[in-house]
């Protein structure tokens, strides 16, 4: 047993203005033998400089694929606690809104079969609850879904969805982000739970283009708020901002990233060139009470973001440029489907979507899917000529 | 048995009365000052958002207590951001100045919002995962104690979002963050033959190598590696526990800057490599902590208001940046991977 | 035996007087007006240029006509460009105006320089190469009749180079022109088997498919083609006869724009193309003519002064450019090569 | 024989205001009957959308591997005088300067031995014959050889290397290009004449960043004039410029890529940053009597450049940002030398030099050539953490 160590390095973390993560460990060391142990372990491994836990198991509850990722300490003998130490993905809610009642529940139910440890949240999304022993899971799992909780993802299957705030506090939302979100976690639950797939998926939704859930980065689908016509300039509010000191010709119009901007000083009107505007958010993060997105609001589609694991991170790119976004997201759901089938079919294992169309070429994938090439999945054509022509349109 | 696949709960039900009020009705907001955000929505309600800074690792108590805040001051209800902070969400502008001080009193930093460093989106490290080259939660804690002051202050140029990843992988998705610490590995995997032997999948394992370093060696039931094929990736390691990639002596931690994700001005671009390795010096990472620092002071002292940092460095040139901070450049910062050539300057004009 | 590896003539030996006077002393030079050049020495000499278009393809008589003019009007001393345009050097002001005179009374135009179109760069063609997928001469001429003027206009926006080459090899080096005129194959090879079976060298033939299309028969000693890996590029026909990638009813012309070499103001960029196909119709090429006529007038009444083909497309977006020119978009235009991914719109941000 | 054969589309393309190639083989046609068949092989051409060349063969003359292109008509029935129809590469003097003696030697030469047809000039620079038989290679090498020219470049060999106009006639020029590829095309005769490289390789010259002979696309090492110091403003002709009425501001500094110029309407001066200015050219290319290059004159050196076969066309990268570019040329030789030895050892048949630096990464391209990596060299830093690490950067 390890209870009695000391832990000088990690107590050196306890220092400093920023709140503790230690302390925290040892907020939770008090009532579980396991957390305590965890200090020990991290101190060990801080003399170390190394990780002291065994590559994962497969473990789980029952109907379910995933959710769960098994790990044990490789130092069994010194830490008892912590030969199984298994994490419990928790499917969050949208927008991580809670009442305090319910993560009141949360707390508890953790407390009583885990080591009263969380990541709120992971970098997925889900409620992170950290560490818990092979037999615990079950009862854990049933006491969460009495509570109105579900498990997230993991392994071969679609993660977790997460979204931004939205609608909920954003007057940028150009979608209702949280809504979405939630209504098709729900259609997808059997993507979510039974993994099948060659890879992860993973899908976000940000109301707008300031991405506030990083779904470019970091969605094989990224579901990102636009608008199809002319944003909406108020010029009172305009001249607002101009007497209120802002150099709009310099902070606003020059930093338009396709100048589409013009600034009358002297009648301190701003106007904008509607066919040059990219939608970038950036006139209107500046200017909130004067610029809104236009009426005809919706999003853009993007895939194959991911992080550098094999072929190089992969930022998303567009794929439907535009796409009315309104339950029961009909059109997106059907898309999805047929991009799911595709990848299933192609894909090799462990080949990420994003992998697979730069693999077999964007244009087999465009035809595959039934999606029509238009110039804005591209900054620019190809530098190359090496077109592949399609039976139909060579002459015979 | 319980029920299975119910999905997660309503979020409808986790909304403060102010939002189900104003629901998709919101008019403009104020960044008042840091950690303060007034939104006001079209029928002239207010919504107050504080937001607190957190260690992201946290233990049910600590839960409890935001809960408590959460219930004295906001109607019993709160969120998480998207970059693990905690907001507190009100109506009554009464509320917001002794909600703050209690935060305060509670050791909960308040900050976080518009031109500021924002918490730094991490993983898990010696926490809880197999693969680590580093511990996430300690040089968080660390970096965030040194640039504490910067959560509590709006006037950066620009956002400073600082990201953590403790391996390859990249679960932090580090790959578009203005500051990226990312903890890597150098040394090839040793392998563990009598795993493999034992069975592990031979193809799957070759095929796993980004780089074809791995080949099968069907005389001892095993693969072979071809050393100088190998950039250290971990990926078979991932596939496998029999490529052991750990190394005490030589794993540590690079760092890329420059990148970001919003469409604002510029396009999402990807963090940069511009060191390659600085070494594990737990507890406090002191050489991690000054080169962000570093690289924290440049950008604040020469970028211009509204630059990100890449952004900063795309105007000014990375050969610029190089020399304003002081980093050796060296043929690490150089890629050799499938994208290289689009990152080779073509072209006469630089700067020295 | 005749002398070998004496290398190339000595130039200074082909320098005219006032050239030789003044080598390497010019101050500063003044685009007078189409075709005529000022070059001012610190000695206050003055060199005038008259550039004047060829053919390039010429006749031995070419060569004595120009000569003649060479001598009565310029010491008997002239140049080519890098363009295969002719360059008539003269220190002599009053012979300025005769020769240009004496050269439009021979046919010969006299433009080229500054914001104007200059000569065609280009390639052999079905005149003398055993790849082409079209002509160049043939184009070159059609299309240097129909965008006349603008070989004599200074005033166009910025300089406009076309380039025009007969097959993938590009000997006109196309993929850095402002327009691009490129001779494309759009069927498989053919493989004359009985030629491979004489003994080519099959493993390099495999070898040179970028695209790993081609793929040994050891049974018949040949080797098959994997049809839908094929891109046409014609590499392998290069490497071997036996590779018969000749379709008279598919081969065609290629339309890549925006590309340039210069390191003024924006770096040297690669061509593009923006239409995959138009067919063969000697003797004129009339869709050809006219798609590069169509892009040159869209570019002359959109693009700002000093912005070269692709310096304007950057600016308004690739997207625009297509809807403005009225090109229709095709899956085509989207690369699939081994840097396709950094031409995708990583970026929720565009026009329509 | 083909000789009476009509010629109707050809015949076409004699009309129109440009000066027509078809004209000129019909002048050659009158001497040559081989330029007469051309006509009718060409008219075929035109009828069948095809060209009527076979693959070619080797020929050449002696002591030289290359600078003759061997071509046969797959119709040779028809047109005998074109059974065999070769080209010959003559090694173009610098800057294609000529005195117009010399260009009549070359008329008679050819005259006699061949087509009468040429290219003044070739793609990569030589001035090409177009067309003659097997046998009359050597007649015309030899007589080519006592008029003073040479052999230029084909196969796996250096290409004959070309240059700009440079000190001849350009005040730009930072270095002489004319004497620069004049003394190293002699210094690299043998490698010019007698392929032994696993492909072809191009250097080509300018004496500045225009780049007037597009070295940066079109050759594997560019040679690109540029200075070390600070650009050199006359501010006397910047206010005669502003006088004659030029919008300083928008024409030269809005367009300054690096914004390193500040124009003072009111004193009409113009002032530099030195350290922003990234040596573009554009500034000096506007006010060529204000604005000069600075005094520490050179040239940057940069490798990879090639047209699209196989791996995508590459434009050349920096590798050296500085070089005094001064007879005998040392520097350089040495490097080239260093360069062409590590490609004969490393290359793959038909792999050019960029190709294989792509390959094999530009870290181990530096350190086996011995060239110290600097930032100059790429636009940005490397996206993805795949850094290999040496023996001896690691800690045992
Ligand atoms: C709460 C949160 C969304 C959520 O659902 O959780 C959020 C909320 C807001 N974001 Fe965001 N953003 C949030 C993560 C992000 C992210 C994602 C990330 O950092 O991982 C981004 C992309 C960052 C990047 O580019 O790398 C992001 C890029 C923006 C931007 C554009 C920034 C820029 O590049 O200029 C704006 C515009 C602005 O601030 O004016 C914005 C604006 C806003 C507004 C003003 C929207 C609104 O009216 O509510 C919110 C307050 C911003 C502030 O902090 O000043 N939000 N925002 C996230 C808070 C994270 C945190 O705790 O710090
Ligand atoms: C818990 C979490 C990190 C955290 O501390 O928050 C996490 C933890 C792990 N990730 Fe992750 N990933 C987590 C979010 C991510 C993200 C970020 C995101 O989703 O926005 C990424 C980058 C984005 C992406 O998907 O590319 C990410 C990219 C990976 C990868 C590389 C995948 C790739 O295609 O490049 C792996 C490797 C793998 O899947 O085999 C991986 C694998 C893992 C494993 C399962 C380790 C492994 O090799 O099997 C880690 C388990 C750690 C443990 O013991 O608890 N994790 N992982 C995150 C999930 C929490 C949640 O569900 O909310
Ligand atoms: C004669 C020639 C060099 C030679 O050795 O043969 C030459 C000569 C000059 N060039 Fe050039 N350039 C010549 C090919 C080029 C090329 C190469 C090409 O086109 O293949 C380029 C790169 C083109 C590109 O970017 O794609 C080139 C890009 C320039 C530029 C920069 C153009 C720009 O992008 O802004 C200048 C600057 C200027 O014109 O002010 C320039 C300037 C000049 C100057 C003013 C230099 C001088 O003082 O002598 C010369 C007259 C320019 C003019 O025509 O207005 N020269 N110039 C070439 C004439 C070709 C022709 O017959 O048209
Ligand atoms: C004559 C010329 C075109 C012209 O009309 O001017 C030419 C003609 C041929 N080139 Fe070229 N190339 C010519 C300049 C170029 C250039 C331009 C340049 O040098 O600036 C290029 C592009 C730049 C480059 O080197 O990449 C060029 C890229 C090629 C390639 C593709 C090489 C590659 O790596 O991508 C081939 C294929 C090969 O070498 O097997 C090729 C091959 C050929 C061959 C030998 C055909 C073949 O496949 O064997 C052509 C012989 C035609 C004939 O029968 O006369 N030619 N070739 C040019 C040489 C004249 C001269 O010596 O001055
Ligand atoms: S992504 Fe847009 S809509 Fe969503 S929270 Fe951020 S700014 Fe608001
Ligand atoms: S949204 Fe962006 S592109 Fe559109 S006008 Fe505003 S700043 Fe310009
Ligand atoms: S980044 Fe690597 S080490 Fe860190 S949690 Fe993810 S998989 Fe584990
Ligand atoms: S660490 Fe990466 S590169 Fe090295 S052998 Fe494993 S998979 Fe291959
Ligand atoms: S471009 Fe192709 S067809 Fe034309 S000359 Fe060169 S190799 Fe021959
Ligand atoms: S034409 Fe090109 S892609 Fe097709 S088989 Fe030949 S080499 Fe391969
Ligand atoms: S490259 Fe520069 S030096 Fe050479 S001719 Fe062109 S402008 Fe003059
Ligand atoms: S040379 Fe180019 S970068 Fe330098 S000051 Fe002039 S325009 Fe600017």
């Amino acid at each position: 047993m390890a209870e009695d160590k000391k832990t000088p390095q990690l107590d050196e973390l306890e220092k400093g203005p920023w709140p503790s993560f230690v302390t925290e460990i040892k907020r939770a060391a008090v009532k579980s033998p396991a957390a305590n142990e965890l200090l020990g372990l991290m101190e060990r491994s801080y003399e170390d400089n190394k990780g002291h836990w065994k590559h994962g198991g497969i473990v789980g509850v029952r109907g379910y694929g995933g959710g769960v990722i098994g790990r044990y300490t490789d130092l069994p003998e010194e830490y008892p606690n912590l030969k199984e130490f298994h994490t419990m993905r928790i499917n969050q809610p949208s927008g991580w809104f809670y009442s305090t009642k319910s993560l009141r529940e949360i707390c508890d139910i953790w407390e009583k079969h885990g080591s009263g440890l969380t990541n709120m949240h992971g970098s997925t999304g889900d409620i992170i609850l950290l560490g818990t022993t092979t037999d615990e899971l079950q009862p854990t799992f049933d006491e969460f879904s009495d509570a109105g909780y579900d498990l997230g993802g993991s392994g071969s299957d679609l993660r977790s969805p997460s979204c931004c705030v939205g609608p909920g506090r954003c007057e940028f939302a150009c979608y209702d982000t949280l809504d979405m979100c939630y209504d098709i976690t729900n259609e997808f639950q059997d993507e979510l739970h039974r993994p099948m797939w060659p890879y992860k998926f993973k899908i976000k939704m940000s109301g707008c283009a300031n991405d506030c859930v990083a779904a470019i980065a970091r969605a094989d689908c990224s579901v990102i708020g636009t608008w199809r016509d002319t944003l909406i300039i108020n010029n009172d509010e305009v001249k607002a901002y101009a007497e209120s000191g802002m150099n709009i010709q310099r902070l606003v119009c020059d930093k338009c990233p396709t100048r589409a901007l013009e600034f009358d000083a002297i009648n301190n009107e701003l106007t904008v060139i509607p066919e040059d505007c990219s939608r970038c958010m950036h006139c209107i993060n500046m200017m909130p009470k004067a610029i809104q997105p236009g009426k005809e609001k919706g999003a853009s589609i993007l895939l194959g973001g991911k992080s550098t694991i094999v072929k190089s991170a992969f930022m998303s790119w567009v794929i439907v440029p535009f796409m009315k976004m309104e339950p029961p997201y009909t059109e997106f759901k059907d898309l999805m489907y047929r991009i799911w089938d595709w990848w299933d079919e192609n894909g090799k294992t462990r080949e990420r979507l994003g992998e697979l169309i730069y693999r077999v070429g964007m244009g087999t994938f465009l035809r595959e899917v039934g999606l029509p090439p238009v110039p804005q999945m591209v900054f620019r054509p190809r530098a190359n000529p090496y077109v592949f022509w399609q039976e139909e349109e060579i002459n015979k | 048995m319980a029920k299975i696949d119910i999905g997660p709960p309503d979020y409808k039900e986790n909304l403060p009365p102010v939002i189900r009020e104003n629901y998709g009705q919101w008019k403009y907001h104020e960044k008042v000052k840091p950690g303060l955000l007034k939104h006001v929505a079209n029928s002239g309600d207010e919504l107050y958002t504080i937001r607190v800074g957190s260690p992201r690792l946290v233990s049910v108590d600590f839960i409890r207590d935001i809960c408590a805040l959460a219930d004295e001051y906001c109607d019993g209800y709160l969120r998480f951001t998207s970059r693990n902070n905690i907001e507190f969400l009100t109506g009554d502008a009464s509320k917001v100045e002794p909600l703050i001080e209690a935060c305060k009193a509670k050791g909960l930093p308040v900050g976080g919002t518009g031109n500021s460093l924002s918490n730094i989106v991490h993983t898990q490290g010696w926490i809880h995962c197999h693969t680590p080259a580093t511990d996430a939660s300690g040089i968080v804690k660390a970096v965030m104690d040194d640039l504490y002051e910067y959560f509590g202050r709006d006037d950066l140029p620009a956002k400073l979002r600082v990201a953590m990843a403790c391996c390859l992988n990249m679960c932090g998705a580090v790959h578009c963050s203005d500051i990226a610490i990312l903890g890597v590995h150098r040394t090839v995997p040793t392998i563990k033959h009598e795993i493999l032997q034992k069975g592990a999948e031979i193809p799957s394992l070759v095929a796993s190598c980004p780089t074809g370093a791995i080949r099968p060696d069907p005389k001892n039931k095993s693969v072979a590696l071809k050393d100088e094929k190998c950039m250290y990736c971990g990926n078979c390691f991932t596939m496998s526990p029999a490529m052991d990639i750990m190394d005490p002596k030589n794993d540590g931690v690079a760092i890329m800057i420059g990148g970001k994700v919003s469409n604002a001005r510029t396009a999402p671009s990807f963090s940069r490599l511009v060191i390659p390795y600085l070494p594990n010096n737990p507890p406090r990472w002191p050489e991690v902590t000054e080169a962000v620092r570093n690289i924290v002071e440049v950008w604040l002292k020469n970028a211009r208001s509204g630059e990100r940092v890449g952004e900063w460095v795309e105007r000014i040139g990375w050969e610029r940046f190089f020399t304003l901070a002081d980093i050796p450049f060296s043929d690490k910062c150089i890629d050799d991977y499938i994208f290289s050539r689009e990152t080779f300057r073509t072209s006469a004009a630089f700067k020295y």
